[in-house]
C-alpha cells in the first residue's frame, strides 16, 4: 500500500544505497524544507480559499468561480498579484522592525510544522517535548505582531497591537492548560506517542466530562490566540481598519495574510492531535472487524480530514458570530475560562490517577 | 513631512476616524481621543459630504426640489419625498386622492421595512457578524424589486409628486407585496435567532450608550434613539398626516436608555411597519392616483413647516415662499444631524468598541446630516 | 524639490530598432501577470453617498461580486487595488480622496460610479461645494452612469476594468487607438 | 394646549411680543437681546414645558436676518415658533445651547452657512465647509464664480 511512510522510507534507502551519511542528511534536510516552503504556500492557497468558499455558502453567495474551473485558481491569481504590488515603507516607521516583522511571524508559523505528525510515521522532527516546543514557539508569534504595530507608526496599528499581545498572552495560558489535560493521560509530551496512546479510542470519548471541557476550552482559546473572530480584536476590520497590519500592503501583507491560516492549520492539527487521535483511524474498542476497515483509510487522509473538519469549525465561528469587545475578552479567560480549565486539570489527574479513564 | 504617533500630556491618544472608515457608513469624520481603549473625548466634524442641497433647492421648482431629497436619506427616500409633497399640498391645498394616500403609505412603510433591514445587516457588520449582512439584502431585493417594478428605480425613487405619485401602481403590486409579506414574517424570526438572542451581541450591546429621556430631548433626538428612552415621538401618531390616523399601529417604545433598547424598538418597528402593510394592502381604493394640478405651482407667500416621520427620526421640511415658483428658502431638519449631537454623550467612557456599536444602531445616514 | 523635466519633443537618443513584440518568456510573464491583476481586484471600502448602498446590493448576495473575486473589500487603501468612487465629492472630500489615492500602492485602479463621480450629476448647477466629476481629482479608469447605477452596472464596469487590465495596454496607447479607430 | 389658548398664554407673559397665528404653528416674534430671558421661561414654565427644540434656522431677508426656533413641548404636545430679527451688518444673538443641547450643532451648522454669531457658544467654528472658506454660502448675495455655475 502506499503511504507517506513508504514513500519517505524508500526515498532514505535509494539516498543511503549510494551517497555517503552526510550528504544524504543534506540531501533530505533540503527536501524537508522545500516541502515545508511548499506545503506553507499550498496550505495557504487551500484555506484562503476554503474560507471563501465557506463564507460564501454561509451567507448564501456563491463565493470565487469565475478564475479557473470553479473558481480554483482564484487565490493564486490573488498571491501573484500581492507578490508584484508595490510594497512601501510609510514615512515615519522604523523601517528595520517594518521589514522585520511579517518574517517573524512567517518564520514562527513554519517552524510550528516541525513537530506536527501528518501520518504515520511521517514528522519532519518527532522530538520528545513535541507539544512543549509548539506552545512555547507559537507564544513568540506575537513578538512579531507587537513589531508591526509599533513599527508601522500608525495609531491603529500600535492599538490593535497592544490588543493583540494582551489577548495571546492571556489565551496563550488557558490553551496550555487544556494541552496539559491531555498531556496527564499520555504521559508523554511527543506527538507520536500521544498518538499512539488514542489507538483504541481517542482522547475525547476516552477522557470523559473533563477531556470535552479541555476540548471546547482548547478550540476557544486558539481561535482566540490565532486573533479569528469573534477574538479578532488584533484586526478588528470595523473599529481598527486592519488592525496592526493597516500599513502593511503587497508581499509583506500576504505573509502575515498567509501565517494567520497556517498558525490556524497548526493549531487544529494539534488538536485533532491531541483530542481526535491525529493520523490514528477511528477504532472502537475491542471491535476488530470495524478497526480493520477503518486502518484501510490511509492515515494522513485521517489526519487531514480531522484537521480540515476543525478549521471548518473555526471558520463557521468567524462567519456566525459578533466580535466581542476588549474587556469582555478579557474577561472571559481570567474571569472564567482559566479558573475552569484549572479545576478541570485537576480533575483530569484524579482521573488519571484513579485509572478511571477507558 | 511626518508626524510621529505620540500621546499628549495626560497619555491620551488622539485618533481620526473617518472620513474613510468603515465603521462611520460613509464620510464622517470623528476625531476622538483615548485613554488606553477608553473614549474621553469625540468630536464630530462634518461635511465630507456636504453638497449644498439647501442653496440648490432655492433655484428649483417646486417640482423639481422633491426630487433632491430622494439623495439625501437616501433609505428612506420615499418617505422624504414624501415630506416636500406634503408640504406644497398643505400649501396649495391640494387634496389628493384617496388611492394616492394608500399608495403613499404602503410605499413608505415598505421604504421603512428596507431602511431598517439595511440598517440591521450593517449594524451586525459593525460589530464583526458579517453574515447578518447578507440575510438582509436577500429580502431588501425583495423589496427593491417591488419598487422597481413601480416607480423604476432601486433606491432613488423620485415617485411622489405633488398632488399624489407619479404613475399608477403596477397591477402585480399587491400580490408581491402580500408574497414578501408572508416570506417577511417567516425570515424576521431568523434574524432575532442569529443576532438578538446571541449572548455575544447582547453583552455588547446592553448597557452602553446610555442617554436618558431628559437627555434625549434635550439633544433633539428623534426616531428608535429617541423612543429607545421611553420618549414618545412618533409623528405618524403625534401629528398624523396623510392616512396615518386611520390605521392601527403602535409606537413602540423602550424605557432601557441603551443601545440594546434602540435595537429592540427598530426591531419591533419592523414588526408594525408589517402590520400597517397588511392593513392597507387589501384596502387601496379604486380611482385617480393623482390630482390634478397645474403645470407651473406657485406657493403662496408664506412659511411651511412639514414633519414626517423617517426611518430614523423626525425629518422636517420649512419652507419660505415669498410667492413665486422656487421656494425662498428651504431648510431639512434631518433626524440624523440632532441624534449626531448626542453621539459624544452616549459614547464618552465607553471603549472604541463601543463607540462602533453606538454608531451602528444610530444608523446614521451621512448625506441625510450634511445635505 | 528641483526635478529636471526633460521636454518630450527631444528625440530618444540613439537607434531605436523595432522589434515585434517582447520575447517569448517576457510577453508570457506579462500575461500571467495582468492575469492575476485583473482576477484579484481589491476594492477599497469607500462610499460616499447613495452609490454606496447599489455597491452593498453588488456585494450582496443576489448579485454577488465575489465569483469574479471582488470580495475581499479592504478598509485600508494599502492593501486595495480598487476604489470605487461610490457617491458626490465635495470640495472638503477631495484632498481626503487625493490622499487615499496616493496611499494604495501601484498599480491602483479607480471606478467612478454614479453621475455624480462622473459630472457631479444632480449636483451640477447652483451648488457651491460639489466636484464636478472625480477625474478633477484623480485619473478615473471606468464610468459608470446612473443615479445610482443598478449593480448589473457596476458589475459591468468591473469587468471592464479587467477586460482593461488583462489588454496590458495604458491609458496612453488606448486613447491613441480610439483615436485611430476615429473614436 | 390649542392654538388660541396658547397664544394668550405667552401674550400675557410677554407682552411685548407679537404673536401670529402662522400656516402651522403660532409665531412669536421678538427681539433679539430677549431671546434667552424668553426661552428660559418657555422651558421652565410647567404649564408650557417647551422643552424640545426640533429645528433652529435662519432666514436671509436681503435687509435683515430672522432666527427661527422650532419648539415643541412633548409633554402638553404643542408647538411654537419663536422669531428674531437680527443685523445684516453684525448678526448677533445669545446661544440657545444651554437651554437645548441640540442646538450646538444647529447652531454651529448656522454660523457655518450664514455667518451669525453666538455669543457664549462653546466651540463656534466651521462645521460643513472647510475652516478656510470664505463667505457664507446661504446669504442671498454670496456668489462663488468658480465652483457655482449658474443654470
Amino acid at each position: 500500500m502506499i503511504s507517506l511512510e513508504n514513500i519517505s522510507a524508500s526515498i532514505h534507502q535509494l539516498l543511503s544505497a549510494n551517497l555517503s551519511q552526510t550528504a544524504v542528511i543534506l540531501i533530505e534536510m533540503s527536501i524537508i524544507a522545500l516541502l515545508a516552503i511548499t506545503l506553507f504556500a499550498l496550505l495557504g492557497l487551500i484555506l484562503v480559499f476554503m474560507e471563501r468558499k465557506v463564507s460564501a455558502w454561509i451567507q448564501i453567495r456563491l463565493g470565487p468561480n469565475r478564475v479557473g474551473p470553479k473558481g480554483i485558481f482564484q487565490t493564486t491569481a490573488d498571491t501573484i498579484k500581492l507578490a508584484l504590488k508595490e510594497g512601501f515603507v510609510p514615512d515615519g516607521a522604523d523601517k528595520f522592525l517594518y521589514k522585520l516583522a511579517p518574517f517573524v511571524v512567517m518564520i514562527i508559523a513554519m517552524m510550528l510544522l516541525a513537530p506536527i505528525a501528518f501520518a504515520k510515521n511521517f514528522a519532519m522532527w518527532d522530538l520528545n517535548i513535541g507539544v512543549f516546543f509548539i506552545t512555547a514557539i507559537s507564544s513568540v508569534s506575537v513578538i512579531g505582531i507587537l513589531m508591526a504595530g509599533w513599527a508601522s507608526n500608525n495609531q491603529y496599528s500600535l492599538l490593535g497591537a497592544m490588543r493583540s499581545g494582551a489577548q495571546i498572552i492571556s489565551y496563550e495560558i488557558s490553551a496550555g492548560m487544556a494541552i496539559l489535560t491531555i498531556i496527564v493521560l499520555t504521559g508523554s509530551l511527543q506527538i507520536s506517542e500521544i498518538v499512539n496512546s488514542q489507538s483504541n479510542g481517542w482522547w475525547l470519548f476516552k477522557g470523559h466530562i473533563p477531556a470535552v471541557i479541555a476540548f471546547v476550552i482548547y478550540i476557544i482559546a486558539v481561535t482566540a490566540e490565532t486573533n479569528r473572530a469573534p477574538f479578532d480584536m488584533a484586526e478588528a476590520e470595523s473599529e481598527l481598519t486592519g488592525g496592526f497590519h493597516t500599513e502593511y500592503s503587497g508581499m509583506r501583507f500576504a505573509l502575515f495574510f498567509l501565517a494567520e491560516y497556517i498558525n490556524i492549520f497548526i493549531v487544529c492539527a494539534v488538536g485533532a492531535t491531541l483530542f481526535l487521535g491525529g493520523w490514528m483511524p477511528f477504532h472502537i474498542g475491542a471491535w476488530e472487524g470495524f478497526n480493520h476497515i477503518m486502518d484501510f483509510i490511509p492515515s494522513s487522509v485521517w489526519f487531514l480530514g480531522k484537521t480540515f473538519f476543525l478549521i471548518f469549525v473555526i471558520m463557521w465561528f468567524r462567519w456566525t458570530f459578533p466580535r466581542l469587545r476588549i474587556d469582555q475578552l478579557l474577561n472571559l479567560e481570567w474571569k472564567y475560562l482559566l479558573p475552569i480549565s484549572l479545576f478541570n486539570l485537576l480533575f483530569m489527574t484524579l482521573i488519571a490517577i484513579k485509572g478511571w479513564h477507558f | 513631512m511626518f508626524e510621529q504617533v505620540s500621546a499628549n500630556n495626560n497619555g491620551e491618544l488622539v485618533i481620526n476616524v473617518g472620513p474613510q472608515h468603515p465603521a462611520t457608513h460613509g464620510v464622517l469624520h470623528l476625531l476622538i481621543t483615548l485613554h488606553g481603549e477608553t473614549v474621553t473625548k469625540l468630536e464630530p466634524n462634518l461635511g465630507y459630504i456636504h453638497r449644498s442641497i439647501e442653496k440648490m433647492c432655492e433655484s428649483l421648482s417646486y417640482r423639481q426640489f422633491i426630487y433632491t431629497t430622494s439623495r439625501m436619506d437616501y433609505l428612506s427616500s420615499h418617505i422624504n419625498n414624501h415630506a416636500c409633497a406634503l408640504g406644497v399640498e398643505k400649501a396649495m391645498q391640494i387634496e389628493i386622492p384617496e388611492r394616492a394616500e394608500y399608495i403613499r403609505v404602503l410605499m413608505s412603510e415598505l421604504t421603512r421595512l428596507a431602511s431598517h433591514q439595511l440598517w440591521w445587516g450593517a449594524m451586525a457588520m459593525d460589530l464583526g457578524a458579517l453574515s447578518p449582512f447578507f440575510y438582509a439584502f436577500r429580502e431588501r431585493e425583495v423589496i427593491n424589486d417591488i419598487m422597481e417594478e413601480t416607480c423604476g428605480a432601486r433606491l432613488t425613487m423620485n415617485y411622489f409628486v405633488p398632488g399624489g405619485v407619479m404613475y399608477d401602481i403596477h397591477p402585480n403590486f399587491v400580490k408581491r407585496v402580500k408574497d414578501f409579506i408572508v416570506l417577511f414574517k417567516s425570515k424576521i424570526a431568523e434574524y432575532d435567532e442569529l443576532v438578538t438572542g446571541n449572548v455575544i451581541f447582547q453583552n455588547r450591546m446592553k448597557n452602553i450608550g446610555i442617554i436618558s429621556k431628559e437627555d434625549a430631548i434635550s439633544y433633539g433626538c428623534t426616531g428608535p434613539t429617541a423612543r429607545g428612552s421611553g420618549v414618545s415621538c412618533d409623528v405618524r401618531k403625534n401629528y398624523p398626516y396623510s392616512i396615518y390616523k386611520n390605521v392601527q399601529f403602535d409606537e413602540v417604545l423602550e424605557y432601557g436608555c441603551d443601545a440594546f433598547s434602540r435595537y429592540q424598538v427598530r426591531i419591533k418597528e419592523m414588526y408594525q411597519s408589517v402590520r400597517i402593510i397588511e392593513q392597507l394592502i387589501d384596502q387601496i381604493p379604486e380611482g385617480e392616483f393623482q390630482a390634478k394640478t397645474k403645470a407651473v405651482i406657485k406657493l403662496p407667500k408664506g412659511e411651511f413647516y412639514t414633519r414626517v416621520e423617517t426611518a430614523r427620526g423626525e425629518l422636517g421640511v420649512y419652507i419660505v415662499s415669498e410667492g413665486g415658483t422656487t421656494p425662498y428658502r428651504i431648510k431639512f431638519r434631518s433626524p440624523g444631524f440632532s441624534n449626531l449631537s448626542a453621539l459624544e454623550h452616549m459614547v464618552k467612557g465607553h471603549k472604541i468598541g463601543d463607540l462602533v456599536a453606538i454608531m451602528g444602531v444610530l444608523d446614521l445616514v451621512i448625506p441625510d446630516i450634511d445635505r | 524639490m528641483d526635478v529636471k523635466v526633460t521636454p518630450p519633443s527631444e528625440p530618444f537618443p540613439g537607434t531605436v530598432h523595432p522589434t515585434d513584440g517582447g520575447g517569448i518568456l517576457l510577453s508570457t510573464l506579462d500575461d500571467v501577470i495582468n492575469w492575476a491583476r485583473s482576477n484579484s481586484l481589491w476594492p477599497l471600502v469607500f462610499g460616499t453617498s447613495c452609490c454606496a448602498i447599489e455597491m452593498m446590493s453588488t456585494a450582496a448576495a443576489k448579485y454577488d461580486f465575489s465569483r469574479f473575486g471582488f470580495e475581499v473589500a479592504r478598509a485600508t487603501p494599502r492593501q486595495a487595488d480598487v476604489i470605487i468612487i461610490a457617491g458626490t465629492i465635495v470640495n472638503k472630500m477631495a484632498p481626503v480622496l487625493k490622499r487615499l489615492f496616493d496611499q494604495m500602492p501601484d498599480p491602483k485602479y479607480v471606478i467612478a460610479m454614479g453621475a455624480c463621480a462622473t459630472s457631479g450629476g444632480p449636483f451640477f448647477y447652483n451648488t457651491y461645494s460639489v466636484v464636478k466629476g472625480a477625474d478633477h481629482i484623480i485619473p478615473v479608469d471606468v464610468y459608470v452612469a446612473g443615479c445610482p447605477p443598478r449593480p448589473e452596472a457596476l458589475l459591468h464596469a468591473l469587468i471592464t476594468l479587467q477586460e482593461k487590465i488583462k489588454s496590458g495596454a495604458t491609458r496612453d496607447q488606448i486613447r491613441i487607438e480610439m483615436k485611430d479607430n476615429g473614436k | 394646549m390649542e392654538n388660541e389658548e396658547l397664544i394668550a398664554q405667552v401674550q400675557t407673559r410677554f407682552p411685548e411680543a407679537s404673536i401670529v397665528l402662522g400656516n402651522d404653528f403660532p409665531e412669536v416674534s421678538i427681539d433679539s437681546k430677549q431671546l434667552l430671558p424668553v426661552l428660559q421661561t418657555l422651558k421652565t414654565e410647567p404649564s408650557l414645558a417647551f422643552n424640545f427644540l426640533f429645528c433652529e434656522t435662519c432666514v436671509d431677508w436681503k435687509t435683515h436676518f430672522t432666527m427661527v426656533y422650532h419648539l415643541e413641548s412633548t409633554t402638553h404636545r404643542h408647538n411654537l415658533v419663536i422669531k428674531a430679527n437680527l443685523d445684516r451688518v453684525q448678526p448677533e444673538i445669545e446661544t440657545a445651547c444651554h437651554l437645548y443641547r441640540a442646538a450646538e450643532l444647529h447652531e454651529r451648522e448656522i454660523f457655518d452657512l450664514f455667518g451669525i454669531i453666538f455669543t457664549n457658544h462653546p466651540h463656534l467654528r466651521r462645521i460643513l465647509l472647510t475652516d478656510d472658506w470664505v463667505g457664507y454660502p446661504l446669504r442671498k448675495d454670496y456668489d462663488d464664480p468658480i465652483n457655482m455655475i449658474k443654470l
